[in-house]
């Protein structure tokens, strides 16, 4: 388990400043929750975190002692599959074992789809195919991009309930993009609203685990959400 | 949509050779094609039935063959070896790349004195032409093959901590097979043409010699027959491509449909 | 690598005696016997039969040492030493005029030289109907300008464009003139009698006359042999040729009966006439370099005590 | 990542053969390589020069590239549309495909007495064995390629409404461009390939020709020069088709990287 | 504008019963909304009813005088852009032409990224594209599967509001699939709820347009959510 520090961080894509001068402290064993509106620049900060892209300016470190890139684990926006293996060893990849990658399977409810090709499963699958293979991987450092957007709401619920456990469990650093806000605020210690590529509010969540949708609860959804519209 | 079609079975595709040989049949009875220049299919048959009792052909068959195979794998596995390099080291490309494709548009019958040069008239250097040939086909697919792969599937299997074999084996190799593929059945039938020019060096079997005398002492039915040999030959290797193709890629509709 | 090309140590017994031949010669003749075979493993030589389709490798296995002696057309060898390359001479067979000509179909109104005319000409690129046709022109005083000479490469291919028209005149050598004469409606223009000798030689690697002189010996003496039976039996000569073909019997029987084997030494007659040779290719310019056989037969220094009783 | 390396410049590749040449020329000049046999470079240089002065070595390179050119472009039109056809509608596929397997394996130099048959010994002969040469590896590659393309991408674009030809402009074409660019760039050096035997056929010009009568005639200077042409020309070719994958694979990612 | 007329289909892929009974009839210029759990058989529906895959049972038509297939257009549930045309031409197949494309595009709010690689864009954006492709076509029958999913609130609604009023303008038939049943109540006429292959209830949405968020609505989200969760 490391964090990851941020110094006055920035990326452009040629002439298109992605990312400004974001100054960013994330401790170990944290779980960080990144909202905003869609281009603002939260993939692109994950992949630099994750180390698949370069700053352009400023500079990106991990802090601690066991601290290693290899650790870190990404679930991408898009489910990156592989479409020539099956379920299951599409999650037994990198050094999980077909043990592990079954609960994983289970987990997220599939285990009835652990010999199928990704491309028989539908979309709400796929991404859960991917959620389990991010989450058997036991990462130091776990960075969710979206992962439930393609999930109904019960689905959703219990996946959420299945990364609080686990995170509960494993303490790994944990950031998560989503565009849902009240699941920002439902999973995360600390939410970061990014807007144009820079740091609009980054609001502690204070509240108890496990997380009441209560009067607080309900305060800080709209604190952020006013953030965001008010962009 | 996947309704199975009439035509869509194993004899269909033979019909066209049928009626081929059919009809040349039928032009050479009619003494429409002379015969003395191109025998009919039955004569063709009457020389491969004499040539197979004394023994000769298969005797041809089963040293060109085993020369095909031999070379096959030796140029297969160099010209894959050589993809697989120089598509995933840039060092590697920017070093051999040009080379490689200098030398691969050199005949082999312009090579054949320096074969003789450097391998002597031996089994050597029969076999180092076959597996020129057979290299270079392999060599730019796996190349290109290996370039194609979706970079997306590349990052994901570095995220996930793969080692370069991991990452080899699990995405860029199965990402390149389908590529690979092709190189590996198009090079299955440069084997065959490559032997022809081979076995002229100091030969005394083969088809390629079969097909060189035949042609040199104008005995038009074993020049014809030769040909035939080759179709098949060349049908059976891809046949084998194809059954090669159809385990290797079921993971892909496209193959998994029919 | 391959046991073709490893040297033989001189200093032990079984040392392999390695022969390049094309087929349809007095060599693939002697093979066919095995009597050389015989002869060779008598004196403690193995023996390796090298066959090639082709001259052109024939003479490159010999440049790299891969054969020891081997045969090759009076053209091939004025080519190999135009080419900068060693030709190292040893004997010849005999003359072979009547092996080659030029033919045209019934009934196209060629019949002599003067007709030639004009008219297309295929022959094979350097090859000895090539010759006679240069030569022949050359005595009619006819300019090889105004003939349209096409080049095909071999006998089949030669057939295919005769066949189809392709040529109003064929030049072709014997057994596919003899198997041309059979089947189809041709008559003959001219052969190479008096014009010119269309002969077969005897060629060695480098060093083979020194290191193994018993051996060379030997197989000039089976060639002898091989030659005074084939004249004496033309008939079995040619049934053992046509196997070796895989032609029919008829035009090759055709074939031998125009023809008179033997083996000769390089006497200046046959050096001049393969100067003849060299001189008529030069001036066509097919080849670049003015070469003189004799130097040829200088520079190899063959010792004429190589030769056995039986070659006058 | 992205950053240039020392070696990701125009000059390094050139690096091996310009190492190579000058090792063979030190070996020349000690005598260690037989010049009779393999000539030293400037030896061909020389010879180079010689034909060039005379302007025959023009005329050959000349009237190889016209056959070249014609045989490509009828060779690999046909293999294209081939491979489009068979690779878009099942029944051709099934029709034609083995068919043309079969014939695939026939060595040029096992076809020529048919050749000249149909077409004579004349210009059409040379072009017709060039544009076979040429089809078989376009053809395979269009084929597999269109095969390969992703089938999500022609679902949806028959969903919005894509005529056949829009269909096939818009995504086949572009999605098997990749394949189908591997096939040009291998048949470009097969149709100088064929051509060393296409220009055999009662030939009186051409690089094939001059590499023929050279080995004929034992002129190692020229069949060395003729090697260095035709590694000339197929760098050459190479350096084309790269140029075409460059602009047309610019969506690529891999290909814009470099 | 055509009308949809599903009787008794089902649909099974090898032994798996995807869609089993569904008789539905789906008026010409309706909005139908499915909602339903992850792999409950949504987008397979959709599929089948653009007529990208059989049924294996029971029967589909089309209702109408001008019915035709090739009038129907999808938004798939993955982008599906073509990775070798820029943005505007993504949007410009099929017929429309590129002024079309240019202000569909400026009204998903990407007009600036017109001449980029889809490659380039971030998740939302294409998601974004994909829409503005399906928008542009003028269909007679347009379906959307998840057409939002990957968008934060703000720009989902700005969707929204764009997915209602061509509707309202173009009148086409149209049918939505998505895991939002607030989105759902929101836009559609009708929501469908389809639980493993069968539908569970079929609600009719009787609320003005412009719609708010007031009791009747909140009441008619219980009841959708209720079947759902209960299945
Ligand atoms: N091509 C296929 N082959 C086999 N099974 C398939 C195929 N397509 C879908 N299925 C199966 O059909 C079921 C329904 O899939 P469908 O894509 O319709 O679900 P969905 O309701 O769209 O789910 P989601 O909300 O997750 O997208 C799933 O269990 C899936 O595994
Ligand atoms: N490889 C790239 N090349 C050029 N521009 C890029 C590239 N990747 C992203 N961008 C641009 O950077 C901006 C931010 O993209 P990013 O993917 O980080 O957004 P996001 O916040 O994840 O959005 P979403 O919620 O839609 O996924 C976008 O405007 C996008 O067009
Ligand atoms: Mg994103
Ligand atoms: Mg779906």
């Amino acid at each position: 388990m490391f964090g990851i520090e941020l110094k006055n961080a920035g990326k452009r894509f040629g002439t298109n400043e992605v990312l400004r001068d974001i100054d960013l402290s994330i401790p170990k064993g944290s779980f960080t929750a990144i909202v905003g509106k869609s281009g603002c620049g939260k993939s692109t900060l994950l992949r630099v975190i994750a180390g698949l892209e370069e700053v352009t300016s400023g500079s990106l470190a991990y802090t601690g002692v066991e601290a290693k890139k290899s650790n870190i684990r990404i679930m991408f926006q898009d489910d990156r599959l592989l479409p020539w293996k099956n379920i299951l060893k599409n999650i037994a990849i990198g050094g999980v074992n077909k043990v592990d990658a079954e609960i994983a399977l289970e987990k997220v409810g599939l285990r009835d789809k652990k010999g199928d090709w990704p491309d028989e499963l539908s979309g709400g699958q796929k991404q859960r195919v991917a959620l389990a293979r991010a989450l058997a991987s036991s990462p130091d450092v776990l960075l969710f991009d979206e992962p439930l957007g393609a999930l109904d709401a019960l689905t959703r619920m219990d996946m959420q309930h299945l990364m609080e456990g686990l995170w509960q469990e494993q303490h790994f650093t944990s950031i998560l993009v989503t565009h849902d806000v009240s699941e920002a605020v439902y999973l995360a210690d600390r939410v970061i609203v990014l807007d144009e590529g820079g740091v609009k509010l980054d609001q502690e969540i204070d509240l108890g685990r496990p997380r009441e949708r209560d009067d607080k609860f309900t305060s800080y959804e709209k604190k952020i959400l006013d953030q965001i519209v008010g962009g | 949509m996947k309704k199975n079609k009439w035509y869509n079975n194993q004899l269909f595709p033979w019909l066209l050779p049928i009626v081929v040989v059919l009809l040349w049949q039928v032009l050479g009875d009619r003494g429409l094609i002379k015969s003395t220049m191109l025998p009919t299919p039955l004569e063709v048959v009457e020389a491969g039935k004499n040539l197979f009792q004394t023994g000769e052909l298969q005797k041809h068959v089963y040293i060109s063959t085993e020369r095909a195979i031999i070379g096959f794998f030796i140029g297969g596995t160099i010209g894959f070896l050589l993809g697989l390099f120089n598509g995933t080291v840039l060092f590697l490309e920017k070093l051999i790349d040009t080379s490689i494709q200098m030398i691969r548009t050199i005949p082999h019958l312009a090579l054949i004195p320096l074969v003789i040069l450097w391998f002597g008239i031996g089994e050597s250097a029969k076999i180092f032409l076959v597996a020129v040939g057979v290299m270079f086909p392999i060599y730019i697919n796996t190349f290109n093959g290996i370039k194609n792969v979706d970079y997306k599937l590349i990052e994901m299997g570095k995220v996930y901590g793969m080692s370069k074999w991991q990452l080899f084996t699990n995405i860029i190799l199965p990402g390149a097979m389908p590529n690979i593929l092709v190189g590996i059945r198009y090079a299955l039938g440069v084997t065959w043409i490559s032997l022809i020019v081979a076995e002229t060096i100091g030969a005394d079997a083969g088809i390629g010699y079969l097909a060189t005398t035949a042609r040199e002492f104008m005995q038009m039915d074993i020049v014809v027959l030769t040909i035939v040999l080759y179709a098949i030959l060349g049908k059976l290797s891809d046949f084998i491509a194809k059954v090669c193709e159809q385990r290797l890629l079921k993971w892909n509709p496209a193959y998994r449909k029919n | 690598a391959c046991g073709a090309n490893s040297d033989s140590d001189a200093s032990e017994d079984g040392e392999t005696i390695r022969l390049g031949y094309q087929k349809g010669n007095t060599m693939n003749l002697l093979k066919a016997h095995g009597t050389l075979d015989e002869a060779l493993h008598e004196a403690g030589y193995n023996v390796e039969w090298k066959e090639f389709s082709m001259g052109a490798p024939l003479i490159e296995a010999l440049n790299t040492d891969n054969i020891d002696f081997g045969h090759s057309s009076d053209v091939h060898s004025v080519l190999m030493q135009s080419g900068g390359h060693n030709v190292n001479y040893v004997a010849s067979e005999s003359p072979y005029p009547e092996g080659v000509a030029l033919l045209a179909r019934d009934g196209s109104g060629i019949e002599t030289l003067e007709d030639l005319k004009g008219k297309v000409v295929g022959v094979t690129n350097g090859g000895n109907q090539h010759y006679l046709l240069l030569e022949s022109l050359k005595e009619a005083g006819i300019d090889w300008g105004e003939v349209d000479m096409k080049f095909y490469k071999d006998a089949s291919e030669g057939l295919m464009a005769f066949s189809n028209d392709e040529f109003d005149v064929f030049g072709t050598w014997d057994p596919f003139y003899a198997i041309v004469q059979d089947q189809n409606e041709t008559h003959t223009i001219l052969d190479g009698t008096d014009l010119i000798e269309n002969r077969t030689f005897y060629l060695a690697r480098d060093g083979f006359a020194e290191e193994q002189p018993e051996a060379l010996t030997i197989i000039l003496e089976e060639l002898e042999n091989m030659d005074q039976w084939a004249n004496e039996e033309k008939r079995e000569a040619a049934e053992i040729l046509a196997d070796e073909l895989g032609l029919g019997p008829e035009p090759l029987e055709v074939a031998n009966e125009r023809r008179q084997f033997g083996v000769q030494r390089m006497t200046e007659e046959v050096i001049a006439n393969q100067q003849q040779l060299a001189d008529t290719f030069y001036e066509a310019e097919l080849i670049d370099t003015e070469i003189s056989v004799q130097e040829a037969i200088d520079a190899y220094d063959l010792d004429e005590s190589v030769f056995p009783d039986n070659i006058e």
